[in-house]
């Protein structure tokens, strides 16, 4: 039977089942076919909290939203196309989000009595008519993949687990996608366990092939590749992108990288990520606590590496102290904040935006540090390279401020030409810089106010550093208090002066005639560029900046600001750039936050900017 | 690639001390320091007879002992009176902050195998609130040599209990005395792993001495609990080990290999439950006696020495208690590295970025 | 003055618990309760086969036998998947944040000793992050009995290894293995000055129960080590000790008063330098088997036998290792309290505000 | 001989010497003499950072400053009108300070070749002219002293110390002091050594015969009690009015009050206050480290009691975690931060108000406490009390943030009324709040939100509490999206509106026309009191107005904020409060900042509010 392919130009999928189902590998599996068809794509996995949430629970399910399209997209969308509900939890916990007329495909083995009362379904939804707005597709998925696999020699609880590959090689079907890297994948994965290998291979042939004959399926759909500019892609998750760019930066500075980290949700795959490649000369080291992981990183950097520390909320608080150690020794230190849903232990699965004012501010005394922020999976590359060379030009901790939607979340990257990324060759200071052939440690590059690092193994440079109030220049002990103000102000100022190399804010406004500027920071550049991007489609017409220098701002942030009649900054979070912006710059910026754990939805967003578009005008 | 990374220490020379064991992987030096190559220009702040000054000196007048570039040493305290320390010598340091000496000196000495890392700490800043990184440090064999200064009091904050006071004390925060009972630095260290275990006191300058020694040529985390006179806060608070009269009635100086024993006639016999006690020689006889002996795999012979000074320092023993060797975390670690090296090839970057499912667009 | 602060607990009924010893300032409990009075109406949230459950429904069908009102009993946790447990009993109970729980228990049993006080945590969250809490707290000998769920992995952040993971383990965060040396928890505590340690299995209720027990008689901190299963990260790691076959020649059940017995035929001597092992008994003789005596003021003898289990699980000690009388904190608080009162009066305000040099302005 | 008593309004007296020379004791025994004689006095101690530096150097030297008048006085003064220096150091240390004409008092006996060597004076600047500009007496203190204490049983060293005991004498002949409270408080100090109190009494009685017999001194001088308002006074300083506040609020709310502390430079001596008072049934814990202090706090709450929780700077950082928790279970529990120098170790024993923003901001994710601080160390009685007042009603936790000038500064306090101290007794929920007689813990009071406090021990009300969100109404566990967003909000909307009862902001503003208003929050009161009223004096018009609230805001402080051309805000750091404040109002406050750890001298202050008066004219 050969059946009909539609053209479209864009999909959602969201995969959903029991944390026990595998979703987060179909979904995985699914976009990494898509990347390799050469579609845009943007993904959004969503994990229960407990590790295995008892079998069949609401708070068992695990999602994966996909989005993959034929042109540049910015997130992974607002609500499915397609929803695959592997049982009535998933179901319950997903069909919310569903528009009408979208198609949802249901794994009806599940739909027992049992498994219905679990999470508190009277009838059956399948059967009582109430999905009737949907396009709904009833597959006995667990019985079909059973079938599939009765001869082989594997249990049927074995059999069954193969089902999410039925599922995947279905969609795959579907969506015309190319299949090599997933049966490359599973003949890898079991490569020591031939008979599941087996089965599984199995199992998503016949899903595959259930698509191609059945009727029920009289449409498969292609979405064509991107156009995506010329080169070298690769799908990348937040995590491994900043993890490849801690590497990059350690790399292109020279110095040796030492990761002192404690595990967090959802910060862990950074520290996982990163014992992965000893031979960059990477030490990681698991410490017994948050304060020990700076602390060691703080120690190492004292002797010459790359020290970075990597945390979540909970964990960056019990980090000041020592951030603040960092920066009275004016030591370089990367410290990456995947910021979770706070405050307190929070909702440590979901992610926000609100830990920016506390990188700000959430030490004693006056301590300027420098903050910055990536805005998609792909960036956070770019800013651990960019957090690198700051922390090692201006010899101070940098925090990065990622989040748990960045982390997880995923898009195709460009992969950059090694040859062309910066060089931040460090020069350690070798010789003495005062009279005499004496060392001043605090004794500042006029420029960037950096003072010097010798590190420990040179000879006739050996000095003391500490917590305590320095004097300028020797940096030995001092209480003196013109001293002390002269170095509170200077601490400043060096911080303030990386804003001389930060390139000019970027404002996206086409026609140069708006009158609102929507402003974000962060990993809401998707959700705001997609807002955008729809306004627009309807005739609206707006600008967008975003921020990924959030300490010091770019330099000309004030005169764009006061370019705009109004401006919008929506955050995940109660107004914290807001408070900064109107602080600094006096501006009335509006504010728009939602806090919810998840985040914004590009529609949502676009009626907002509607709205003060609207009221603008 | 601006610069090589891996490997090679930064500022470092190859490693080739044939000295000390904990320093195999530290340079030697071919200059021949004396004492004053190791005062700072400084002025030291500690109050008059402060058991403080007595430990520097000992400290600055052994070092020369290493045979390490000064360059090469550095020291890493916390917070209080004794962390003050690093600023009066003249190797590499940081006064860092309240309790966290163990774990920057863990980071520094983890990545820096070149060096020889020693920790300045107090019984506050290394018991009490830097009591974790402590025994992590120690269960980990970092290769430290941490020095804690025991004036059973806080000093820099002007005199509240520690958590080695004795029991009862009546300080500013316990005016009715202190409802803790004290840590036993020895046992827990024991308790914690630990691989070389020792006491000494600030006044005998030939006894610090010797256990300086034999922790530099310990591999790994070396502790040593130093007795340690406040004259301010806790004066005399070990003076029945320092008054002649009574120090031999009490003293055990472990010797490996010697038998244990106090002042002339006494030494020390094993119970029914290897608890251990003291006699009079003449009575149990002499073979009954216990011989020190460090290296033993066990802690337990070891954790029972600890338990001798129970009740009010009866019998305090001084010297090692426990020596024993295991890879130190910093060789552990670098043999990962070489290792990965090894097998895997030296990291490339482009192929690093390249190594997932990658796609090509024109 | 509105109320009256002194003394009197808030809410609390007066103390008349004559049951257990740790328990004689709870009030008695005029209720029977069952089992399922401790359990909450909140759904269980762990992996199928977590030794969770197993340790939550010998906790349950345990609590009616301390005869304390289910309002005086309190659970405060950390974090992790063991410090979960405080939901799904119905009693007051507090899910703090990571490690603290030990501190945040100190406050409550410290300032009302009518509460029977329990604290859960796991292997990184009471000896990892909050190692410094645990042993302080012990030291102290606060009022708390702490049970200590060892699965040797971090569950919850997914399978790290932790401060008790074996010595080249492979996790997620150590793909060469960890370099870690593990602490031996009873040792650690006992390092610490602990007055009641004890070790038990998730697997065998009958003997968790019985550690309960003497946990509950117990005056003080208490702190008992349970070896649970962690299903998902860290399957098995216990099997030796589950083993139908491996298991007698392996678990050493120490019992009060009676010789140290493995199995059938072996048993434990003592060596000469304190230190225990397995021997033959057909060898040795009955007479050379140690008695168990857990009530040794030493701990020497009880730090003797948490070596035993070195290495890799050859012999296992369970059941108390030690037990030993002494004041618990909130008592000797309350005892201070009541003195100053006796003493001094009791405090007026206005008094007070006055005490100082004062004048008068008319 | 009879001698001239010359009548003054006020006088600024500075002591200062070695550290082991006992000037605060002098100083606080010369201060109490003067309380009771009924001036009005401020007093600014001022010691080294080391224990005992080495005898006779510049870091050693100790100095109490003492300001008394016949009028009611801010501060401790700028200038010292006498300086008495005990040793070279002293005088070195401090001679810069006092202006012209001042007389200064100088131990000779100590100004030895040795003795000036160590601070680096090449001669004797008491003989070589360079102290002309002062009315200098040239005093041999230390053998006076010795002479007249010849006839004791005392070592020479027990003789030499009690010169400072003679300097108190002649000083209290001086300035006419009564000195029945100093030999009262000699002979209860060394009630068991009858040699030494003999000798230190006689040495007093010699250095006031001094006064009154030798031609150098000619004129006494006179200052008259000063016109405060009936009641009884004491002298206290802003640690002992915490710790006092602390007390009554633990008695006013019946809460037995619980303190888990670390000790820390300058908090501890709250900790060392607390600890005398177990009458009050007050327990203290000094805890292992600032957490688990600060933990213990709130489990004692959690018990039902008062739990405080006090330290400086580098441990507050480190119970930021736990405030979250505290915030998230909603527990009330007072933490006060008596700040210190920043950042890092800083400097110890050097006043800043650098903690406002980590106060405010510190957390991870949002998480608003509020936020009180003391104007004057009499004021930290009031401050305390109403802290007590708030965390008990809103069940939240506290922010106190004082600061090491007033928390060993002192000024007479009018003892309250104790009848009339607010009733804050809190009732604990005893009862059900539900249907079906369950217990909701986060069913909240609709004016104030606060939940139920229910303790355990209360049956019926078992319930469990915990930092992951919870739901509204049960505090379940909650992930549900929407409810986060409710939670965060109407955790915001508690504390927005404690503003309620929050009087409105005092604005002093005599003639009712000022231009400008000087807004201060904190320990710079009396330094901006001061400095107005020299303004005025000089007949400038100016308002002022002094925040004690800080989060939330008093309600009408927008409004007064608007009303004044130009607002001038000075801070001891880096315009943290100016940064709220516009952020806020987004009003140009004009931020003044001087961070070198010392309090504002009125008269620099005057400066700048006249030079912003006069822009504004
Ligand atoms: C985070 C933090 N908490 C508290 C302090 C205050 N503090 C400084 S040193 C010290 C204790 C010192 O005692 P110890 O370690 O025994 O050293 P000693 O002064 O006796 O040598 C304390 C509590 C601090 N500096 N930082
Ligand atoms: C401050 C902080 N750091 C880290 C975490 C993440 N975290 C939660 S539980 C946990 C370890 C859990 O291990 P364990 O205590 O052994 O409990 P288990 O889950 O194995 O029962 C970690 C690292 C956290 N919640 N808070
Ligand atoms: S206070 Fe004690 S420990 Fe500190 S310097 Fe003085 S004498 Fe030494
Ligand atoms: S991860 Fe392990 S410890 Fe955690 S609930 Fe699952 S089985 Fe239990
Ligand atoms: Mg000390
Ligand atoms: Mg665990």
């Amino acid at each position: 039977m050969t059946k009909q392919v539609q053209q479209i130009d864009r999909v959602i999928i969201r995969f959903a089942g029991d944390s026990g189902d595998g979703m987060q590998l179909t979904g995985d599996r699914f976009t990494q076919e898509t990347a390799s068809f050469g579609n845009d794509l943007s993904t959004l996995p969503n994990f229960p909290a407990e590790i295995r949430a008892p079998a069949g629970t609401l708070p068992g399910v695990s999602s994966f939203q996909l989005h993959f399209a034929d042109h540049d997209i910015m997130t992974p969308g607002d609500a499915p196309n397609v929803l695959v509900a592997m049982n009535p939890a998933a179901l319950k916990a997903n069909i919310d989000d569903v528009p009408n007329g979208a198609m949802v495909i249901v794994n009806t083995d599940e739909f027992t009595k049992r498994n219905l009362t679990k999470v508190g379904y009277g009838s059956n939804p399948v059967e009582d008519g109430s999905l009737a707005e949907f396009k709904l597709s009833s597959v006995p998925l667990t019985s079909m993949t059973v079938k599939a696999l009765e001869d082989f020699e594997i249990s049927k609880k074995d059999a069954e687990r193969a089902k999410n590959m039925f599922a995947l090689g279905l969609l795959s079907w579907m969506y015309n996608r190319p299949t090599e890297g997933t049966l490359g994948f599973l003949k890898a994965k079991f490569a020591n366990k031939p008979v599941i290998m087996a089965a599984n291979l199995a199992a998503f042939q016949a899903g595959w092939n259930f698509g191609e004959t059945t009727e029920d399926f009289a449409v498969s759909y292609e979405v064509k590749p991107a156009p995506l500019p010329p080169g070298t892609y690769r799908n990348i998750t937040g995590n491994l992108a900043i993890s490849y760019g801690l590497i990059a930066g350690s790399q292109l500075s020279g110095l040796p990288l030492f990761l002192g980290s404690y595990p967090i949700t959802p910060a862990s795959d950074i520290l996982h990520e990163l014992s992965k490649h000893k031979r960059f000369g990477i030490r990681t080291f698991q410490a017994e606590d948050e304060i020990a992981g700076v602390g060691a990183a703080l120690g190492a950097a004292f002797g010459g590496a790359l020290g970075v520390t990597t945390t979540s909320g909970p964990g960056m608080v019990l980090k000041a102290e020592t951030i603040g150690l960092a920066l009275m020794t004016e030591l370089p230190l990367l410290v990456i904040d995947v910021q979770r849903a706070g405050p307190s232990t929070g909702m440590p699965t979901k992610t926000e935006q609100s830990d920016l004012l506390m990188a700000m501010f959430g030490r004693n005394g006056e301590s300027p540090v420098p903050v910055l922020a990536p805005r998609s999976p792909a960036d956070c590359f770019d800013i651990a390279v960019e957090a690198t060379r700051i922390a090692a030009t201006y010899r101070t901790p940098v925090i990065v401020l990622s989040d748990g939607y960045l982390a997880n979340g995923s898009e195709p990257w460009r992969l950059p030409d090694v040859e062309n990324l910066p060089d931040l060759t460090v020069e350690f200071t070798t010789e003495p810089n005062g009279d005499d052939g004496a060392f001043l440690p605090y004794q500042r590059d006029p420029e960037t106010l950096a003072r010097p690092w010798a590190v420990p193994g040179t000879p006739g440079l050996e000095h003391r550093l500490g917590g305590i109030e320095k004097s300028d220049g020797t940096g030995n002990i001092s209480y003196t208090p013109s001293n002390h103000d002269l170095m509170v102000r200077t601490r400043q100022a060096k911080i303030d002066g990386i804003a001389r190399d930060i390139p000019p804010l970027e404002v996206d406004d086409p026609s140069g005639d708006a009158d609102v500027l929507v402003l974000g920071w962060g990993g809401t550049y998707g959700s705001i560029g997609a807002a955008v991007r729809r306004v627009r489609r309807a005739g609206g017409t707006v600008a967008q900046a975003h921020l990924r220098h959030i300490n010091p701002f770019p330099a000309d942030l004030g005169e764009v600001l006061r370019r705009y009649d109004r401006v919008l900054v929506p955050e995940i979070n109660l107004g914290q750039l807001a408070l900064l912006l109107r602080g600094r710059f006096l501006v009335d910026v509006i504010s728009y936050t939602k806090v919810n754990g998840l985040p914004f939805k590009a529609e949502e967003l676009a009626g907002v900017l509607q709205e003060v578009i609207d009221r603008a005008e | 690639m601006p610069n090589e990374t891996n490997g090679a220490a930064p500022g470092g020379a190859a490693a080739h001390n044939d000295g000390f064991a904990g320093l195999r992987l530290v340079p030697r030096s071919d200059t021949t320091y004396k004492m004053k190559d190791f005062k700072s220009d400084q002025e030291v702040r500690w109050c008059p007879g402060c058991g403080d000054y007595a430990i520097l000196a000992a400290f600055q007048s052994f070092l020369p002992e290493l045979g390490v570039p000064r360059e090469n040493i550095a020291i890493v305290s916390g917070i209080g009176c004794s962390s003050r320390f690093p600023y009066y010598l003249t190797t590499y340091g940081m006064h860092s902050i309240h309790g966290r000496a163990p774990a920057v000196a863990t980071g520094l000495a983890a990545s820096r195998p070149d060096l020889s890392v020693w920790v300045i700490t107090g019984d506050g800043d290394g018991l009490s609130i830097g009591g974790n990184h402590l025994i992590h440090a120690l269960r980990r064999n970092v290769n430290i040599n941490v020095l804690l200064f025991n004036n059973r009091i806080y000093g820099l904050t002007k005199g509240q209990y520690s958590p080695t006071s004795e029991p009862g004390m009546i300080t500013k925060s316990s005016p009715m005395g202190s409802l803790d009972s004290p840590f036993n630095p020895v046992s827990l260290a024991l308790g914690a792993e630990a691989t070389f275990v020792a006491r000494t006191v600030d006044s005998d300058r030939k006894h610090l001495q010797g256990v300086l020694r034999a922790a530099a040529d310990h591999q790994g985390a070396s502790f040593i609990e130093i007795y340690q006179n406040c004259p301010i806060f806790n004066d005399d608070a070990f003076e029945p080990l320092k008054d002649a009269g009574e120090r031999d009635s009490r003293l055990l100086r472990m010797e490996h290999g010697a038998p244990l024993r106090i002042g002339a006639d006494r030494g020390v016999v094993q119970g029914d439950y290897g608890e251990l006690s003291v006699a009079d020689v003449a009575e149990v006889g002499e073979d009954r006696l216990v011989r020190h002996d460090a290296h033993r795999a066990d802690p337990g012979y070891a954790f029972a020495l600890s338990r001798l000074d129970r009740p009010a320092f009866e019998h305090v023993p001084i010297g090692v208690f426990r020596d024993v060797d295991a890879p130190s975390y910093d060789e552990r670690m670098a043999e990962q590295l070489a290792e990965a090296e090894t097998t895997q090839g030296r990291g490339d970057l482009a192929g690093l970025l390249a190594s997932g499912d990658t796609w090509t667009v024109r």
